[in-house]
C-alpha cells in the first residue's frame, strides 16, 4: 500500500545521550541519590552509624541490633504503604488520606479478634492469622468505600478520603469498645519482632515478601497497565474493554490490604494498640515516598520501586535525626527541608533549566578554546 | 521586513526530546493575505504556530512583526496577544467552567476589573453576528464541540489584530459554518488583517487562500502563490513526492470490489441509548464497507457507540452472524470482533502518557486477560510489525503517545485495532485532521480489509470521501436513520437531498 | 461566581440560561445550612434559641473562615495548599513569644503575621507556580516546616500576659438588641470580637475580588483549565503564584485572628485546621477538581461544620468520636449529592 | 428542652439552694477517654456520680480537641448549666469561656488539669499535684543509689500539666547531683511507638544507660518493647531502671512480675471531691481552698502486692 516512500529512520533522530545523562534522566535518580547522601552523610559524621551486632534478646534469640536494621524494620509499614498509595495515585490521580485511621481499624480488629474482646488477654483466643485475615477483609471494605466514593461518584480522592481520615479513628473507639486491649503473648508478638532462632525482625521478611508479591503482580498481570491506562485517560480505557471504575476500585482494595498488613506489624510489635495516636500522621509519609520515588501525584504513570525507596528515604532520615537527638517534635521541620530540596531537584522544570545551563556552558567553554 | 511584511518568521528551530519539530523554518504573511499553511501529519504545523504565539520557547531563529523595529521576543500567549496575534487553536482551548462571554473577553481586556455588563453586551453582540446558539451567560462546558468552536473563533476575530492565525478551525464545522467563517475571513482579509490558515481540506485551501507555504518533516518546502500551484502538486510537495497524477490513486480505491452477498455480520434492531439516540435499526454483511452521513450532531457517533457498548444501551437486540449477542459493555463487543475508533481522538482514543507500545496492544491485551500479560519480546514485535506498516512516525516505540502529531496518534489508534484482528470494524471520522496522503492511506486499508472478509462502518464528514469507500449510506438526521442509499443512488446530489430531507417538515 | 442566574432580558435567546456549577452549589449550602439551624433552634431550642450562641460560632472559627476562604481560593486556580493549619500555629507560637520574651508589641505581631503569611506564600507560590512541583507536596512540607518551628521556637505553651494585645483580645463589639438575660436575671448583650468583623470584611472584600477583578477571574480560568488559560493569554504562573500567596498571606492573617481569640501560643493551636478548612470550602461548594467555588459559600461551609459539630453535642453524642463521626457523614452526603447533582447536570447538555 | 425565657429561669435560680427535687445542672467537658486507662477510668468515674440519682442533670461532653472543648463549654453556658467541670485539654485560651460563665451566672470547676487563667475565674479545682508526682518518683529513684545515674527521659506532650510536673523534679535532680545524666531527653508526645523509636535509637548508637524515666505507662511500655528486643535486661535484678506513671492495672501488673522497677500514681478518681465541693456550694459554702490535691503515691516493684493491683490499678 504504500503511496508515500520514505525511511522513517532519517527524520527521527535517536537521541544520542551519555550514560551519564540518561542514569540522571531516570526516574530513580534522584531517591537513590537521596539514598545515596544520607549513606554518605552518616559514613562521614559518625561511620559507628552502619555497625551491625548480634545480641541475645529477652526470649534468648540471638537478634541483629544497628541503625541500619531498625531502617530496615521501621520502614516495614511505611513501605507497604507506599506500594498501596502508588497504585492509587496511579488509578485515580489522587491520594488515600485515610490509611493511617484505616491502620488504626485494621490494627483494633486484629487484635480485639485476638483478644477474643477482652482488655488483656494471655493468649491468642483465635489463630492469628485467621485474625489477620479478618482485618485484611475489613480494611479492604473500608478501601472499597474510600474506592467507590472514587469511582462511582467521581468524587477526588483527596476529598472522598478525608471522612474515613475524619472518622477512621472513632470507628476505631468503636471496635475496640472504648478500651485499650492488650495481647500478651509472646507468639502474637512474632511478627512485629523476632521469629525464635531467626536473627532478622520479622517485618522485614513481611516486607520482602510483600514486595515480592506485588512485583508478581505487575510482572504476570496486567495491574501495572491496567491502572495506568485508566489513571491516564478514564474514557479511552472504557472503550478499550476496561472497566475504569472497577479498576480504581480494586486499587484502594489492594491499598487497603497493605494498610491491614501494616497495621497488624505495628500491633504485633507491642501487641497493643492506641487507636488514637496509631500511625498517626503516616498517610503524610506515606504519598511523600510515592512523591520522593519520582512519581507524578496527579497519576498516570508510576514506578512502585521508586516509592518503596522513597520510603526508606523517609525512614533513614527519621532514623538519623533521632540518632543525632533532634527533638522528636522538631523532626518534621528538618524532614520538609529535605523533601523540598529533593522534589526541587526532580522537578521537571529544574531539571530543564540545569541541563539547559550545562549546554550553554559547553557552549561557552568550546567557544573560549 | 519584506515590503507589505506584517510578520516574518526566520530560521525557526524547535526540537523536543527525540524530535526534531522545525528546522530552519522562514514564513513571511502579508497584510490582507489569507495564508495557508500545509504539511502532512506532524509536518510541524501546530508547532510553528505554538512557537509563533509563545506556547513553545522557540530554540533557535527570530520572529517580526511590522511595527516593532528589530526581533520581537514573544514568551506567552499574552505577549502574542499584545504583539497583534490573535490565534484558535487546534484543539479547543477554552475553559469549560467559564462563561461564553468571560470565555470571549478573559485574557484581554485592559483595565483590572470586569464590566459583566460590558461584556455580556459584547459578546450578545458577536454571537449574534456570527449566529452562533449560544448565550454569552451560559456555561461554556454546556455547550456542544462546534459551538465552542465558534466561540474560540468569535474571540479570536473579534480581537483587534494584525495577524489571525486559525489552526484547523473547521475540522468541526458543518458547511455553513464553513461559509459564515469564510466570509468573516474575507471582510478580515479586507481590513488588512494577515490571517495563517491550517487545514486538511484541500477545497477550503484553494477557496479562500492567496499563499501556500508548505511544510514537510519540520522543515520548510517552499512558499507559493495559490495560483502556481494546482492541488497535485501541492499534494507532492506535502507528500515530498511527484505523483505521476493524483487520479491514480482514485483510480487504485476504486478497483477494489465491495462484495455485498456476504450473511450479516451484525443486525441490531430497535437499538437506542441513554445518550439519546432514537431506537435504530442497523445491519452490515460480511466483506461490506457501509457509512452513516449526517449533518454534524445527527447522532453518527451515538449510534455507533450504541452498537459498542460505550454508551448505556437502554433498548434493542442485537445479533451477530445470526446468533443473538447481548453487548453491554465494550468488552463484549470486542469479544465478538468489533472494533470501535472513537471520533475524539485525544479524549476517547489515546491514552496519552503511555508509549506508542502499549497504545497499540492496549485492547488485544485487554482481550487476553488480566492474568496473561504479553511479554516485552512480544509487544514490541507488535508494535514494531504497526508502526512500520502504518508507516507511524516516532521516535520509537517507547515514545509517549502524547507527543506525536495528531495524525500519527490517529494511526497508533488504527494499529490497535487492527492488531485485535476484528471481523467488524467501526470507524469514526478516521481521517479527521489526516493530511491527505494519509487518508489514501486509510481509505485502502479500509477496502483492504473488506476485501479480506471483514466488515467496516465508516463516518466521516467528507461525503467524497463515503462515496469512495462505502458500498452502502445510512443517511442520520435529528439522531434518526433517515434513509439508505446505494448502488447507483450513491451521488453527492442524492445524499445532500435526502440529508435536507425534502420530504419532511423541518426540524 | 454566579455567571448565570439573572434570566436573559434579551429576547433572542432560545433557552434559560442554566445555574452555573458555582451557584448551584452554594445554593445547596446555603439552603442546608439554614434549614439545620433553625431546625436546631425549634427541636433543641435551649442554647441554640440565643443569639450568642450564634455569634459565638462565629468568635471561635474568625480564623477558621479566614482559612478557609484562603483554601477555597487556592482550591479554585486547582490547587491544594494543607500548610494554612501550621502556618496558623507558627503564628501564634512566634507572636506569643515575641510579645512575652521580647518586649513585641501590637504591631510587631501583625508584622510577624503577615510576614510569615509572605514568606510561607512566596516560597510556595514560586514552587508551585515556577517549579512546576504539585501544590500537595509543596503545601505537605510547607505544613511539617511550620509545625516543627514551632516547636523549636517553644515547646511549651506560651501564655500572653501583654495588656495592649489583651485588651484588643478582649474587646467586645456589642451588636444591639440581640442580647438575652442570663439565669441570674441580668441582661447580657450579645457580642462579637474583634476578629469576626475582620474575618467578614475579608469575605467582602474577596467576594469582590473573585467577581470583578481581572485577578479574581483569572484564578477561575487557570482552575478551569490551565493549559486554555494560558493559551488564552493568562500569565498562569503568575495567577497560580497569587493565588498561593493569598492563601498563605490569609493564614498568617487567620493566625493573626487565633491568637487574637485564645491569647496563648500552644503546639496544639489549629490543629487539624487544614482539614476544617479544605472541609469548609467543600461543604461550601468549591471543587477540589478547580474552577468552580465561592467565599460566601465557604463562609457557610465554616458555618455548617460547626453547627453539626454542636447539634451532635447538643443531643447527648458526648463522645469525641460521633462528633468525628458525624463531620465525615456530613461531608460524605454533601460531597455525594453535589457529585450527583453535578453528573445529573453534564449528563444533560 | 429546656428552653425557657430570662425571666422564668431567673426566678428558678432565685432560691437559694436546689432542695430535693430540683436537679442541679452540670455540664463536664472532659477529655476523650480511648487516650488511655487513666482517662478511662476518670471519664467512668465522673458518670457514675453526676447521675440523676444523685440530684444531678448532666451533659457530658469528651474531646481533646481543644477548640473542641471550648465551642461545646459556650454551647453549655448558653443552655445555663448551673455547674461548668472543666478538664482542658490545652491550658490556655479559656479567656472568654470563663468570661463568658462569669456572665452567664455558671461556676466553673476545674478537674485533673489545670488551666492559666485567673484564680477568680473558677470557684475550685480538683487536680493531681504533678510536680508532687515527681518529686515521689525522683526521690524513689534517688534511694535507689546507683553509682551512676544514665537517664533516658522520655517526656509526654510538652507544656501539658503532667509532663511540665513530672519533668520538673528529675530536671532538677539532674542540674543538681553530678551523677545524674540524660543520656538523652525527647518528648514522645505520650506515643508509646514514638518512645520506642527513641530508645530503639539510643541502643542501637551504643549508648549506656541504666534508668529508663517515662512520663507515663504507655511510653514506657514502648521503651521496655525497645529493650527487649536488644535482650537488655530490666525490672528488679536488671541492668535497667524502668519506671513509669498513672497506675495502669498492665502496668502494675509489670511492677509485680518485677519487669519495672516503679510506677507512680495518678488518681483519676475525683468525681468525689466535686461532688462535696457542688454541695457545699448548693448550702451556700464556698471551699476553703481553691486548688484541692488529689491522694496520691509511688509503687515500688520490690514492695508492690496483689491487692494494690486491684485497688489501685485502673
Ligand atoms: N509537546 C510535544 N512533545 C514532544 N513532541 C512534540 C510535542 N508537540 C509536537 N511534537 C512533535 O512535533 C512534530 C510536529 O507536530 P505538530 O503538532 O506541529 O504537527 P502538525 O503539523 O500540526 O500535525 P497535525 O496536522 O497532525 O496536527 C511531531 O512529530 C510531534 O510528534
Ligand atoms: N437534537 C439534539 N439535541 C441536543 N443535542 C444534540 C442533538 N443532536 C446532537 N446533539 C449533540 O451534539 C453532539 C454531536 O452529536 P454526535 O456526535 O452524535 O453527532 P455526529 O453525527 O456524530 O456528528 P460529528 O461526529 O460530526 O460531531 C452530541 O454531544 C450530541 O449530544
Ligand atoms: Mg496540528
Ligand atoms: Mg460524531
Amino acid at each position: 500500500m504504500p503511496v508515500i516512500v520514505k525511511e522513517p529512520k532519517e527524520q527521527v533522530k535517536k537521541p544520542q545521550e551519555s550514560f551519564w545523562k540518561r542514569m540522571t534522566r531516570h526516574q530513580l535518580f534522584i531517591p537513590l541519590a537521596a539514598l545515596a547522601l544520607l549513606v554518605l552523610f552518616n559514613l562521614i559524621a559518625d561511620p559507628s552509624f552502619f555497625a551491625v551486632s548480634i545480641k541475645q534478646n529477652s526470649l534468648g534469640n540471638p537478634v541483629l541490633s544497628g541503625n541500619i536494621i531498625s531502617v530496615l524494620d521501621n520502614a516495614s509499614e511505611l513501605v507497604l504503604l507506599a506500594i498501596g498509595m502508588t497504585l492509587v495515585t496511579a488509578s485515580s490521580g489522587g491520594q488515600d488520606i485515610s490509611v493511617g485511621a484505616t491502620m488504626a481499624i485494621a490494627g483494633s480488629v486484629i487484635l480485639r479478634m485476638v483478644c477474643g474482646g477482652q482488655v488483656s488477654a494471655d493468649s491468642p483466643c483465635m489463630p492469628i492469622l485467621l485474625a489477620v485475615l479478618i482485618g485484611i477483609f475489613v480494611s479492604m471494605a473500608f478501601g472499597a468505600f474510600n474506592g467507590a466514593l472514587v469511582a462511582y461518584f467521581k468524587i477526588q480522592p483527596m476529598v472522598a478520603t478525608l471522612i474515613m481520615f475524619t472518622a477512621g479513628r472513632s470507628i476505631a473507639a468503636w471496635i475496640n469498645n472504648n478500651e485499650l486491649p492488650i495481647m500478651n503473648d509472646v507468639s502474637f508478638k512474632y511478627a512485629g519482632t523476632f521469629l525464635p532462632g531467626i536473627p532478622v525482625p520479622t517485618p522485614i521478611f513481611i516486607t520482602i515478601f510483600m514486595v515480592i508479591v506485588f512485583w508478581a503482580l505487575l510482572k504476570f498481570t496486567n495491574l501495572g497497565l491496567y491502572t495506568q491506562a485508566v489513571g491516564i485517560n478514564a474514557n479511552s480505557s472504557h472503550l478499550n474493554g476496561l472497566n475504569p471504575q472497577m479498576i480504581k476500585l480494586l486499587t484502594y482494595m489492594i491499598l487497603g490490604a497493605c494498610v491491614a498488613v501494616a497495621g497488624f506489624i505495628r500491633v504485633s510489635r507491642s501487641g497493643s494498640i492506641n487507636y488514637s495516636r496509631i500511625a498517626e500522621n503516616i498517610e503524610m509519609d506515606a504519598i511523600l515516598a510515592v512523591a520522593l520515588g519520582g512519581n507524578s501525584l496527579s497519576g498516570g504513570k508510576f514506578n512502585i520501586y521508586g516509592s518503596i525507596i522513597g520510603a526508606y528515604v523517609i525512614q533513614f532520615l527519621t532514623t538519623t535525626l533521632y540518632k543525632y537527638e533532634v527533638p522528636s517534635t522538631a523532626l518534621p521541620a528538618y524532614k520538609a527541608v529535605v523533601v523540598i530540596i529533593l522534589v526541587v531537584l526532580s522537578a521537571p522544570v529544574v531539571r530543564e533549566k540545569l541541563s539547559h545551563m550545562k549546554r550553554t556552558a559547553g557552549k561557552t567553554v568550546k567557544e573560549a578554546t | 521586513m519584506q515590503e507589505g511584511a506584517v510578520l516574518e518568521m526566520r530560521g525557526i528551530c524547535k526540537y523536543f526530546p527525540g524530535v526534531r519539530a522545525l528546522q530552519d523554518v522562514d514564513f513571511t504573511l502579508r497584510e490582507g493575505e489569507i495564508h495557508a499553511l500545509m504539511g502532512e501529519n506532524g509536518a510541524g504545523k501546530s508547532t510553528l504556530i505554538k512557537v509563533l504565539t509563545g506556547v513553545y520557547p522557540k530554540d533557535g531563529g527570530e520572529i517580526r512583526i511590522k511595527g516593532v523595529d528589530g526581533a520581537v521576543s514573544i514568551h506567552s500567549p499574552q505577549d502574542a496577544q499584545n504583539a497583534g496575534i490573535s490565534t484558535v487553536y487546534q484543539e479547543i482551548t477554552l475553559c469549560p467552567n467559564l462563561t461564553v462571554a468571560e470565555n470571549m473577553y478573559i485574557g484581554r481586556t485592559k483595565g483590572n476589573l470586569t464590566n459583566w455588563k460590558e461584556i455580556n453586551k459584547g459578546a450578545a453582540k458577536i454571537l449574534e453576528t456570527l449566529g452562533i446558539p449560544a448565550s454569552p451567560r451560559q456555561q461554556l462546558g454546556a455547550c456542544s464541540i462546534a459551538v465552542q468552536q465558534m466561540v474560540a473563533i468569535a474571540r479570536a476575530v473579534d480581537m483587534d489584530c494584525k495577524v489571525l492565525i486559525l489552526d484547523e478551525p473547521t475540522s468541526s464545522l458543518d458547511e455553513q459554518e464553513v461559509e459564515k467563517l469564510f466570509g468573516l475571513m474575507r471582510d478580515l482579509k479586507a481590513k488588512g488583517v494577515g490571517i495563517i490558515f491550517v487545514t486538511h481540506f484541500l477545497d477550503q485551501v484553494y477557496e479562500v487562500c492567496d499563499r501556500i507555504t508548505v511544510l514537510r518533516d519540520g522543515g520548510l518546502v517552499g512558499e507559493y502563490v495559490i495560483e502556481d500551484l494546482p492541488r497535485v502538486r501541492l499534494v507532492s510537495k506535502m507528500l515530498g513526492k511527484e505523483l505521476d497524477d493524483m487520479a491514480d490513486i482514485k483510480k487504485d480505491v476504486c478497483t477494489a470490489e465491495v462484495s455485498v452477498d456476504g450473511v450479516p455480520v451484525l443486525e441490531a434492531e430497535g437499538l437506542s441509548s441513554s445518550a439519546g439516540i432514537k431506537p435504530f435499526d442497523f445491519s452490515i454483511r460480511k466483506g461490506e464497507v457501509n457509512g452513516l452521513t449526517g449533518l454534524l450532531g445527527s447522532g453518527r457517533s451515538e449510534c455507533v457507540r450504541a452498537i459498542f457498548g460505550a454508551d448505556h444501551v437502554t433498548a434493542g437486540t442485537v445479533k451477530m452472524n445470526g446468533k443473538p449477542v447481548k453487548i453491554s459493555k465494550p468488552l463484549d463487543a470486542m469479544k465478538h470482533g468489533i472494533g470501535y475508533l472513537p471520533e475524539d481522538r485525544k479524549g476517547d482514543g489515546i491514552v496519552g502518557d503511555l508509549s506508542v507500545r502499549e497504545n497499540i496492544i492496549l485492547a488485544l491485551q485487554v482481550m487476553k486477560g488480566f492474568f496473561r500479560p504479553f511479554s516485552r519480546a512480544q509487544a514490541e514485535a507488535f508494535a514494531d510489525e504497526y508502526i512500520k506498516l502504518l508507516e507511524i512516525k516516532t521516535a520509537s516505540s517507547d515514545t509517549p503517545v502524547k507527543s506525536l502529531s495528531g495524525g500519527n496518534q490517529q494511526k497508533v489508534i488504527l494499529a490497535r485495532w487492527l492488531l485485535t484482528n476484528p471481523q467488524y470494524l467501526i470507524l469514526d471520522e478516521p481521517t479527521r485532521g489526516i493530511d491527505i496522503g494519509t487518508k489514501v492511506e486509510i481509505q485502502k486499508l479500509v477496502l483492504k480489509l473488506a476485501s479480506e472478509g471483514k466488515s467496516v462502518t465508516f463516518i466521516s464528514s467528507e461525503i467524497d470521501e463515503m462515496l469512495r469507500t462505502c458500498s452502502r449510506l445510512v443517511v442520520m438526521r435529528d439522531r434518526k436513520a433517515v434513509g439508505e442509499l446505494s448502488g447507483e443512488n450513491l451521488t453527492q446530489s442524492q445524499i445532500m437531498a435526502t440529508i435536507a430531507g425534502g420530504d419532511e417538515s423541518c426540524q | 461566581m454566579p455567571n448565570g442566574i439573572t434570566l436573559d432580558k434579551k429576547g433572542h435567546l432560545k433557552s434559560r440560561t442554566a445555574m452555573s456549577d458555582t451557584m448551584l452549589l452554594l445554593t445547596i449550602t446555603v439552603v442546608v445550612f439554614f434549614v439545620m439551624y433553625f431546625s436546631a433552634v425549634l427541636f433543641l431550642g435551649g442554647g441554640f434559641a440565643k443569639t450568642q450562641n450564634f455569634l459565638n460560632i462565629l468568635n471561635n472559627n474568625a480564623s477558621l473562615i479566614v482559612l478557609s476562604v484562603g483554601m477555597s481560593i487556592v482550591m479554585i486556580t486547582g490547587g491544594i495548599d494543607i500548610s494554612v493549619g501550621g502556618v496558623t500555629c507558627l503564628v501564634c507560637m512566634v507572636s506569643a513569644v515575641n510579645l512575652e520574651q521580647h518586649g513585641g508589641n501590637l504591631l510587631t505581631v501583625v508584622l510577624i503575621s503577615l510576614g510569615i503569611g509572605l514568606a510561607f506564600g512566596v516560597v510556595q507560590g514560586f514552587l508551585v507556580a515556577y517549579l512546576e512541583i504539585q501544590p500537595f507536596i509543596v503545601s505537605l512540607a510547607g505544613m511539617f516546616f511550620a509545625k516543627g518551628m514551632t516547636t523549636i521556637v517553644s515547646k511549651e505553651p506560651v501564655r500572653v500576659t501583654n495588656e495592649a494585645f489583651l485588651a484588643v483580645k478582649d474587646t467586645r463589639i456589642y451588636v444591639p438588641g440581640l442580647g438575652s438575660y442570663n439565669k441570674l436575671g441580668e441582661y447580657i448583650p450579645a457580642y462579637v470580637e474583634v476578629g469576626v468583623v475582620v474575618a467578614l470584611l475579608v469575605v467582602v472584600v474577596l467576594f469582590c475580588v473573585l467577581r470583578w477583578t481581572k485577578l479574581g477571574r483569572n484564578f477561575y480560568a487557570v482552575g478551569g483549565n490551565n493549559q486554555s488559560a494560558n493559551m488564552l493569554g493568562i500569565n498562569v504562573k503568575r495567577t497560580k503564584f497569587m493565588a498561593h500567596l493569598l492563601c498563605s498571606m490569609l493564614a498568617g492573617l487567620g493566625g493573626l485572628l487565633y491568637f487574637l481569640h485564645v491569647g496563648s501560643g500552644d503546639v496544639a493551636n489549629a490543629a487539624g485546621d487544614e482539614m476544617n478548612a479544605i472541609a469548609s470550602s467543600i461543604i461550601g461548594g468549591t471543587l477540589l477538581t478547580g474552577g468552580v467555588g465561592n467565599v460566601v459559600g465557604t463562609l457557610f461551609g465554616v458555618l455548617s461544620l460547626n453547627t453539626i459539630k454542636r447539634i451532635v453535642s447538643s443531643l447527648g453524642f458526648d463522645e469525641a468520636w460521633w462528633s468525628n463521626i458525624t463531620v465525615a457523614a456530613m461531608l460524605c452526603l454533601f460531597l455525594v449529592v453535589q457529585s450527583i447533582v453535578l453528573l445529573r447536570k453534564n449528563k444533560k447538555k | 428542652g429546656n428552653s425557657g425565657s430570662g425571666a422564668a429561669s431567673a426566678a428558678a435560680s432565685s432560691k437559694p439552694a436546689a432542695s430535693g427535687s430540683e436537679l442541679i445542672k452540670v455540664g463536664v467537658i472532659n477529655n476523650d477517654p480511648n487516650e488511655s486507662g487513666y482517662r478511662t477510668a476518670n471519664d467512668r468515674a465522673m458518670r457514675e456520680m453526676f447521675t440523676e440519682a444523685n440530684g444531678y442533670e448532666a451533659t457530658f461532653y469528651n474531646n481533646n480537641d481543644a477548640a473542641q472543648q471550648i465551642a461545646t463549654a459556650q454551647q453549655m453556658i448558653q443552655d445555663e448549666v448551673d455547674y461548668l467541670l472543666l478538664s482542658p485539654g490545652s491550658t490556655t485560651g479559656w479567656d472568654t469561656v470563663l468570661q463568658d460563665a462569669k456572665d452567664a451566672g455558671t461556676q466553673v470547676i476545674l478537674f485533673d488539669r489545670m488551666l492559666e487563667a485567673d484564680e477568680s475565674m473558677y470557684v475550685a479545682a480538683v487536680v493531681s499535684d504533678m510536680p508532687k508526682e515527681g518529686v515521689t518518683a525522683v526521690d524513689w529513684l534517688a534511694s535507689q543509689g546507683l553509682d551512676e545515674y544514665n537517664i533516658i527521659h522520655i517526656q509526654g506532650h510538652m507544656g501539658s500539666d503532667a509532663q511540665v510536673g513530672r519533668t520538673g523534679a528529675l530536671d532538677e535532680k539532674v542540674n543538681a547531683e553530678g551523677n545524674w545524666n540524660y543520656v538523652v531527653q525527647q518528648t514522645a508526645d505520650w506515643d508509646e511507638a514514638t518512645a520506642q523509636q527513641i530508645t530503639q535509637s539510643v541502643i542501637d548508637s551504643g549508648k549506656s544507660f541504666n534508668v529508663i524515666y517515662a512520663e507515663n505507662d504507655g511510653m514506657a511500655r514502648g521503651a521496655v518493647a525497645a529493650l527487649d528486643k536488644a535482650g537488655i535486661t530490666h525490672g528488679v535484678d536488671g541492668d535497667v531502671i524502668v519506671m513509669g506513671f498513672d497506675c495502669n492495672q498492665w502496668a502494675l501488673q509489670e511492677l509485680l512480675a518485677g519487669n519495672w522497677n516503679y510506677d507512680g500514681q495518678c488518681n483519676p478518681f475525683q468525681a468525689e471531691t466535686i461532688n462535696e465541693i457542688i454541695q457545699g456550694l448548693e448550702a451556700g459554702n464556698a471551699p476553703t481552698e481553691k486548688i484541692i490535691y488529689t491522694p496520691e503515691q509511688g509503687f515500688d516493684a520490690t514492695t508492690i502486692s496483689q491487692s494494690d493491683v486491684d485497688t489501685f490499678g485502673i
